[in-house]
């Protein structure tokens, strides 16, 4: 194969991961809410969309993307909080089909209310000046900007990882994802933290759409493909898992670059063939319990 | 302290208790006793906060607590411990003791609770850091309890904690049980091991289907083959 | 045909029209689909009305019967409507014939996809289906020369179809539609059958306990397998005839948003009811049609609509009816 | 393995394992045809998981089962029923939302049809009668039209042994049946089984070892998923390993 | 001009009732009255990532409708455009045309955006014998599988555009040519006419990476490029995709390392993607309004859109509604009626000059021979943000440049 090298697999390599990076910051909000809530929501593309929008908004008054990268999530995050509270808190308990077609049906919603706001053609948005350009990584050239996003990724990661295991409400979130009842009887209002973590969750999906924004653009229809990923994700990785979310991410990133290298057509059947094989081998995935959900 | 009257709790169609009533005084265990589905484990459940569907009263301390969720409960010094020890496996023994503290104002004292209650539960002191999973089931019994109690709850209700113990260790919780009585925590107790519950309850309710059939003292339930019998028969 | 083929028949006391109208529910369903033309803004979306209200019906099978929600079924009816469409095209056979392969093709399909698939159950079991089938998607995607790729596959003509010596011209709008009519009714009617045979019963007490099911004697895999290629047949009719309504096979056919729209069908019209997803589908084109004359963002309608279902009327629109008049 | 007729059913050193959990420790056992064998033990200590066992519900760890001298170890649940095998469960487990007499047709026709889509339900009259039958046999006979999901609770066990039998089983497993029953549900219950042991064989678990000591011929006493004794009513009653962990509670 | 919508809205309430009265399947296509509006069925993707692209079909298709009836119609009848939504699925375009054949009765079909939509468009239309101007790209429709004496093709086609573009950039950038390709029919048909073009040169294809339709990152395919080192990376593909892949080859910094082209740029999509993704970037165009200044018939319809739709400027895809529109009418005009046996000749027989140059429909494969602008993107000078391409270049009109009659299957 015409410049195949190893410089050319490491750098793809590493292509990978920063296209898995995205896919984990998709993928560790649905997986949190899942776990969480047992919802499996279809409006979080929608939410990442949305993060988009609101960044390009934002931006054109002025504000600028260091700032945007706090008010983002907060904004996108609020609004999955009224989201919860008033569309999906009156479906628990009513099984796992409600909050999905629900999360459907909003998500057209979202979708189509950005179409009337913003109108249906999109918008470029620059990548910011200080990221611009590309970097020597040692196996090549990489843009600066897409270093910026594996670097954001994974201090939400880390940032994550110390919420839930070094504070109390992560320790109430790793305990309600297993036992809500538990929880309850120790004095929690579980309620509320059901709130907290679908916001949390469209937060960071919304930070996902301002960090991709510069990347594609945005258009209204963005979060469509991407929640695809994001689900074989969270399902490859095991719903519910915020480890499996991770890793998965990554392994899918790779695989897509991967195939890119060797047959970049098939690259998006391979999510879906990897899909496919991981749930026949071990059909919850990853890290995912066993009999969830079944 | 603990009023309940006229309780009724359903799930879903089915009308499961049937005007309930009963009392917990300041200091006691009182122990309800019954077959399997008689309304044991829904009437601390009801009074706990936990069932969807309930009506009647339930006063703790002079206030009404029907209709408030859970966690309020909790916050009026309520403590329960559900049947299977329902810890938290994927934690560590030290990490389900502090999930006993996340809504209690007691804990800034973290530590100083943890230490208290490792002392009182030896078994717990030597696997702090190790994952629940890993104790035995009635370890895992222990932690349940230990959870309930280091948030220091005016009132404890367990529901059949004996339940697939090993003997050592059953004696060693009941032994538990009155020394809380002596130190002043009230217990509200669900057992199936009838003639040891009611030789540690001052006074015990007995339900069948769904309805309180007899209330009397630990000792004289104890004396009484015929409502064992009855009621309680194994 | 049996009460016993209805749950909610049984709630009931056997009484009058309501009754009657359940022993005969194809007899009066093929009686107001002869009319329905009529009650429709033009023919060529009443026939996509009956060909996705089969297309619902089948999906209802696996789903509201049987209780696996699968994601996957765009590859059933996909299946159908490619194997009718190339058999006609390429292999130049009489339309009649792809027709009835194209029911054959889904059912194979499911056969596939089944075996598979059907080892997980819940959640997983819906997003096997959905990989499998996007899969399956990208199959007929690459082979170009047989599917028309991207492009989709052109030239499923049917012009004059004679049946017993009757030449019907296909082309005529208001023929197209009785003449997929007859096959949608004789679906409907087979279903009702299946679903009134011993073999319905053993698909609802699957559903309502599996486990039972196993200690009774069943063979719970076999019969989810089973029930799934006889859904896969419905569906490859309904794809069988889509092809030869619009003459064209669409790649989209097999995406996975027709698997999530039959999926919102059914739960629109009411999954477990015999017709729901029949209603379902309609109400959800119709809607759509009316909907997208009046306005560019019919698609808020659309969220709005399904936002509203699932938190008022979560039995579906079918089965609220039925509620209502049962409580009466 | 020769065929002994006496022996319905063997279980040879099965043990099963749940992750890291040993449940079940090497029993052995030989059950009688044509007798009531009841397993008894304390809450754990294992009579679940060896009723799941001889009934298929999954397979031992290790060791072997025979019914009627054939190895069955890890056949598939639902070939245990057209081998002549029939359960009950521990918590009640019909179809809710079937009426009471669909619920034993459907297990009747388990054994003759399973496939059959076309004939309506009610062209096999055999079934139909034989569900009416057996809805009698168990008491049920008013309750013929009811959806199964809103029976009192007796009457949803007493349903499930109509169930059991529907598929005329010669070996009968009974998980707890009188679990949650009062003292009359019991009673009738008892008198059912003792009523149904005269055709077939019986295998029982109890909890409540006072309940089984009048009926069974045999008893298994099980205890932290070893066998801790075995043998007719009397033996267990003076077995001292069974009073101390049983029986006799603790002696203060 | 009646509101058409309105109408529409109004006839469904009644159709419950009206139906009945034409339900007999005997009864269909009497009710066609001589003095009866000429209806010109519209679907286009209204909704869906081409919405805006779909909207300025629908504005340049009734500039053509005004126009038409403006001048007095076809002796007195006058035109109506009815859109409908295809919703880019080709499932929903044929049952829209069914609907626009069957119950609305109209005399043409102009319309479509996807290669897709337009195949099934024109499957409905030639199985009933009405006539499609398709204004959309396909190499497809001219070939003989698809084709009819029904189907027009106003719209260039990508072996035209990728020919014009290749011919003009592999003289001047080099010879090394890797292609990013979409992979689906329209992707190869533009690689393949590079590839045509490209014989004549001599190049040199070093690659040619198929990447999905609707990919949203390119970032794993494009380090394999740069490895390449070519001369020229041909970016064949459409819409989003292009803009994406544009947006992060710049990020990547290929321009810097090669020249960029892609045989179709559109106008509305350099808006889309801003100035900074398309810099420099050349590509084919059948229309861009700045060539009004070179052509007279340009700035006329230039202007009549400017002055119906407040200052706007046409697009690309917008220009061909005008101009597939506008050859229907005016070949119905010239045939006197509206009848497709009589208007099929007229409108073979066009020499038209609408707004683009003069152009005529080729006899075997009705398809429209015309001029293919070259165009480079540029940064839009502050006075005027819709001035974004320069043209740098015009591909005349030559039959030499389409594929042959025979190529496609035609008896010439």
């Amino acid at each position: 194969m015409a410049g195949l090298s190893l410089e050319l697999i490491g750098l793809q390599l590493f292509a990978g991961l920063a296209l898995g990076s995205v896919y984990v910051l998709l993928a560790i909000g649905l997986s949190l809410i899942f776990g969480m809530l047992t919802v499996v929501n279809f409006a979080h593309g929608a939410f990442f969309m949305l993060g988009a929008y609101v960044g390009l908004w934002l931006l054109s008054i002025g504000v600028n993307f260091w700032i945007c990268l706090v008010a983002v999530p907060l904004i996108v995050g609020g609004f999955g909080l009224a989201v919860e509270r008033t569309l999906i808190r009156p479906l628990y308990g009513r099984g796992i089909d409600y909050p999905l077609l629900l999360t459907f049906g909003l998500s057209y919603i979202i979708v189509e209310l950005v179409r009337i706001v913003f109108g249906k053609s999109g918008y470029p948005v620059a990548t910011p000046d200080a990221l611009q350009g590309a970097v020597d990584i040692g196996v090549g050239y990489f843009p600066l900007y897409r270093l910026f996003v594996m670097g954001v990724t994974a201090l939400i990661l880390v940032g994550l990882w110390l919420f839930l295991e070094r504070t109390r409400y992560g320790l109430i979130i790793r305990a309600g994802a297993r036992d809500a009842q538990i929880v309850r009887v120790l004095g929690v209002n579980i309620s509320r933290v059901w709130l907290m973590v679908f916001g949390l969750g469209c937060g960071i999906a919304g930070l996902g759409g301002l960090l991709a924004a510069p990347l594609q653009g945005v258009i209204p229809e963005m979060g469509g493909p991407i929640l695809a990923e994001a689900f074989v994700v969270t399902v490859v990785g095991g719903m519910g898992s915020l480890m499996g979310a991770v890793l998965a991410g990554l392994l899918v990133g790779v695989v897509v670059s991967m195939t890119s290298l060797f047959a970049p057509e098939m690259a998006k059947v391979a999510i879906f063939a990897l899909m496919a094989v991981v749930l026949l081998i071990r059909p919850q995935g990853f890290f995912g319990r066993a009999g969830l959900m079944s | 302290m603990l009023r309940v009257e006229k309780l009724n709790a359903w799930y879903g169609a089915s009308h499961v208790l049937q005007d309930v009533s009963l009392e917990v005084n300041r200091g006691e265990i009182v122990c309800l006793i019954g077959r399997n589905g008689a309304g044991k484990t829904t009437t601390i459940k009801s009074i706990m906060g936990l069932m969807e569907r309930t009506s009647g009263s339930v006063t703790f301390e002079g206030h009404e607590l029907l209709g408030r969720p859970a966690h309020e409960r909790f916050a009026h010094g309520l403590a329960y411990v559900p049947e299977e020890r329902r810890i938290v496996t994927g934690l560590t023994v030290r990490e389900n003791l502090r999930l006993g503290l996340v809504s209690s104002p007691n804990r800034k004292k973290e530590a100083e609770l943890i230490d208290r209650t490792a002392e009182i539960f030896p078994r717990l002191a030597e696997r702090l850091d190790q994952t629940a999973i890993t104790m035995s089931g009635g370890e895992q019994q222990m932690l349940a309890i230990a959870r309930a109690l280091i948030s220091d709850p005016k009132l404890v209700m367990l529901d059949e904690p004996s339940e697939g113990i090993m003997p050592v260790l059953v004696d060693e919780m009941f032994e538990l049980f009155q020394n809380l009585k002596a130190g002043g925590t009230t217990i509200l107790l669900v057992e199936q091991n009838v003639e040891l519950a009611l030789g540690v309850a001052d006074r015990a309710y007995v339900l069948d289907q769904g309805s309180v059939v007899h209330h009397a003292t630990g000792a004289a339930l104890l004396a009484d083959a015929e409502i064992q019998e009855r009621y309680c028969s194994v | 045909m049996t009460d016993l083929a209805d749950n909610s028949a049984k709630r009931l006391a056997p009484s009058g029209f309501l009754e009657f109208a359940r022993r005969h529910r194809t007899l009066l369903a093929a009686l107001f689909l002869l009319v329905f033309p009529l009650l429709v803004p033009f023919k060529a979306l009443a026939v996509n009305i009956l060909i996705y209200g089969l297309y619902a019906l089948g999906f209802n099978l696996l789903f509201g019967y049987l209780g696996l929600l699968s994601f996957g079924h765009s590859a059933l009816f996909g299946a159908g409507a490619y194997i009718c469409g190339i058999l006609m095209v390429h292999v130049g056979m009489p339309w009649w014939a792809g027709v009835l392969l194209g029911c054959v093709a889904g059912a194979a399909m499911a056969a596939i996809i089944g075996t598979f698939a059907i080892r997980t159950s819940g959640i997983y079991f819906a997003m096997v289906t959905l990989a499998l089938s996007q899969c399956i998607y990208y199959v007929f995607y690459q082979a170009t020369g047989l599917t028309g790729g991207e492009n989709g596959l052109r030239g499923v003509n049917v012009e004059m179809i004679s049946i017993f010596g009757l030449r019907l011209n296909f082309v005529d709008p208001l023929t197209r539609y009785y003449v997929v009519a007859a096959f949608v009714i004789v679906a409907l009617w087979i279903l009702s059958r299946i679903l009134a045979s011993p073999f319905g019963a053993v698909i609802e007490s699957v559903r309502e306990n599996e486990a039972r099911a196993r200690a009774s004697g069943y063979d719970v895999r076999r019969v989810r397998l089973v029930t799934f290629i006889l859904s896969g047949a419905f569906c490859g009719l309904a794809g069988a005839l889509q092809a030869i309504h619009l003459s064209i096979v669409p790649i989209e056919l097999m995406h996975y948003e027709t698997s999530g729209l039959v999926v919102m069908m059914a739960l629109l019209g009411g999954m477990g009811t015999f017709f729901g997803p029949f209603v379902g589908a309609a109400v959800f084109l119709l809607l759509e049609n009316l909907v997208s004359l009046w306005t560019v963002h019919w698609q808020l309608f659309v969220g709005a609509v399904f936002v509203v279902c699932v938190l008022f009327f979560p039995r579906g629109i079918w089965g609220s009816i039925l509620h209502a008049m049962e409580k009466k | 393995m020769s065929v002994d007729a006496e022996v319905i059913l063997r279980t040879e050193s099965v043990s099963k394992v749940f992750g890291g959990f040993t449940a079940l420790r090497d029993i052995s056992v030989d059950f009688r045809r044509g007798a009531i064998t009841s397993i008894i033990g304390p809450n754990g200590a294992g009579k679940s998981t060896y009723f799941n066992l001889l009934s298929g519900a999954f397979a031992p760890t290790s060791g072997r089962v025979f019914f009627e001298g054939r190895d069955v170890t890890g056949l598939p649940q639902h070939r245990f029923a057209h081998m002549g095998v029939a359960k009950s469960f521990q918590i009640t487990n019909v179809f809710p939302q079937l009426t009471t007499h669909e619920n034993i047709r459907v297990a009747a026709q388990a054994l003759q049809t399973c496939f059959d889509m076309w004939r309506p339900r009610a062209a096999r009259r055999d079934l139909i009668d034989a569900a009416d039958a057996l809805l009698h046999l168990v008491g049920l006979a008013d309750r013929r039209d009811r959806l199964a999901g809103t029976l009192a609770h007796g009457e949803q066990r007493a349903l499930e042994i109509g169930m059991a039998l529907a598929s005329r089983p010669r070996l009968l497993l009974l998980d707890e049946p009188t679990a949650g029953m009062s003292p009359e549900e019991t009673r009738s219950m008892m008198d059912l089984i003792v009523k149904l042991a005269s055709e077939r064989t019986v295998i029982l678990v109890e909890h409540k070892m006072k309940l089984v000591m009048g009926i069974s011929n045999r008893l298994l006493v099980l205890h932290h998923g070893e066998l801790l004794a075995e043998g007719t009513p009397d033996d267990i009653r003076h077995n001292e390993d069974v009073k101390r962990v049983y029986l006799g509670k603790r002696e203060h | 001009m009646t509101d058409h919508k309105m109408s529409l809205t109004r006839r469904r309430l009644l159709g419950t009732v009206g139906a009945a009265a034409a339900v007999s399947p005997f009864a269909i296509n009497i009710v066609r009255a001589q003095e009866s509006k000429i209806k010109i069925g519209f679907p286009v993707p209204l909704t869906g990532p081409y919405g805006a692209e779909a909207e300025d079909q629908v504005r340049a298709a009734q500039v053509a409708i005004a126009e038409f009836n403006e001048a007095g119609g076809l002796a007195g009848r006058m035109a109506e455009l009815l859109v409908r939504d295809d919703k880019l699925n080709p499932g929903e375009a044929a049952t829209r045309t069914l609907e626009l054949i069957e119950n609305d009765k109209v005399n043409f079909i102009v319309g479509s955006l996807s290669a897709a939509v337009q195949l099934a468009v024109n499957n409905v239309t030639k199985q009933r014998k009405v006539i499609f101007n398709s204004i959309s790209q396909s190499d497809a429709i001219n070939e003989v599988a698809d084709f009819s004496p029904y189907t027009f093709h106003e719209a260039l086609n990508p072996h035209m555009t990728a020919g014009a573009v290749g011919r003009y950039a592999f003289q001047k950038f080099g010879k090394k040519v890797v292609f990013l390709t979409a992979d689906y029919a329209y992707g190869t048909e533009m690689v393949t006419g590079f590839r045509e073009a490209g014989k004549a040169f001599n190049i040199e294809v070093m690659g040619d990476i198929r990447h999905p339709i609707g990919a949203t990152d390119f970032s794993t395919l494009l380090p394999r490029i740069q490895a390449m080192k070519p001369d020229i990376l041909c970016i064949s593909n459409f819409g989003r995709d292009q803009q994406i892949a544009l947006k992060q080859a710049t990020d990547f910094g290929m321009k810097k390392q090669m020249k960029i082209i892609a045989p179709i740029l559109l106008y509305t999509g350099r808006i889309a993607a801003g100035e900074a993704a398309f810099e420099g970037v050349i590509g084919g165009t059948s229309y861009y309004w700045g060539i009004e200044n070179k052509i007279a018939s340009a700035k006329a319809f230039n202007d009549r859109f400017r002055k119906m739709f407040a200052g706007k400027v046409p697009s690309d895809y917008g220009s061909l509604a005008y101009g597939g529109v506008k050859t229907l009418l005016m070949g119905a005009k010239n045939a006197g009626s509206t009848d497709a046996e009589k208007v099929i000749p007229a409108v073979e027989a066009l020499k038209y000059d609408y707004y683009k140059g003069p152009q005529y429909y080729r006899k075997c494969d009705h398809q429209s021979v015309q001029s293919v602008f070259i165009i480079e993107s540029k940064t839009a000078p502050k006075d005027n943000p819709t001035d974004v391409f320069n043209v740098i270049a015009i591909d005349e009109p030559n039959e030499a440049n389409l594929r042959s009659c025979e190529v496609l299957g035609h008896k010439a």
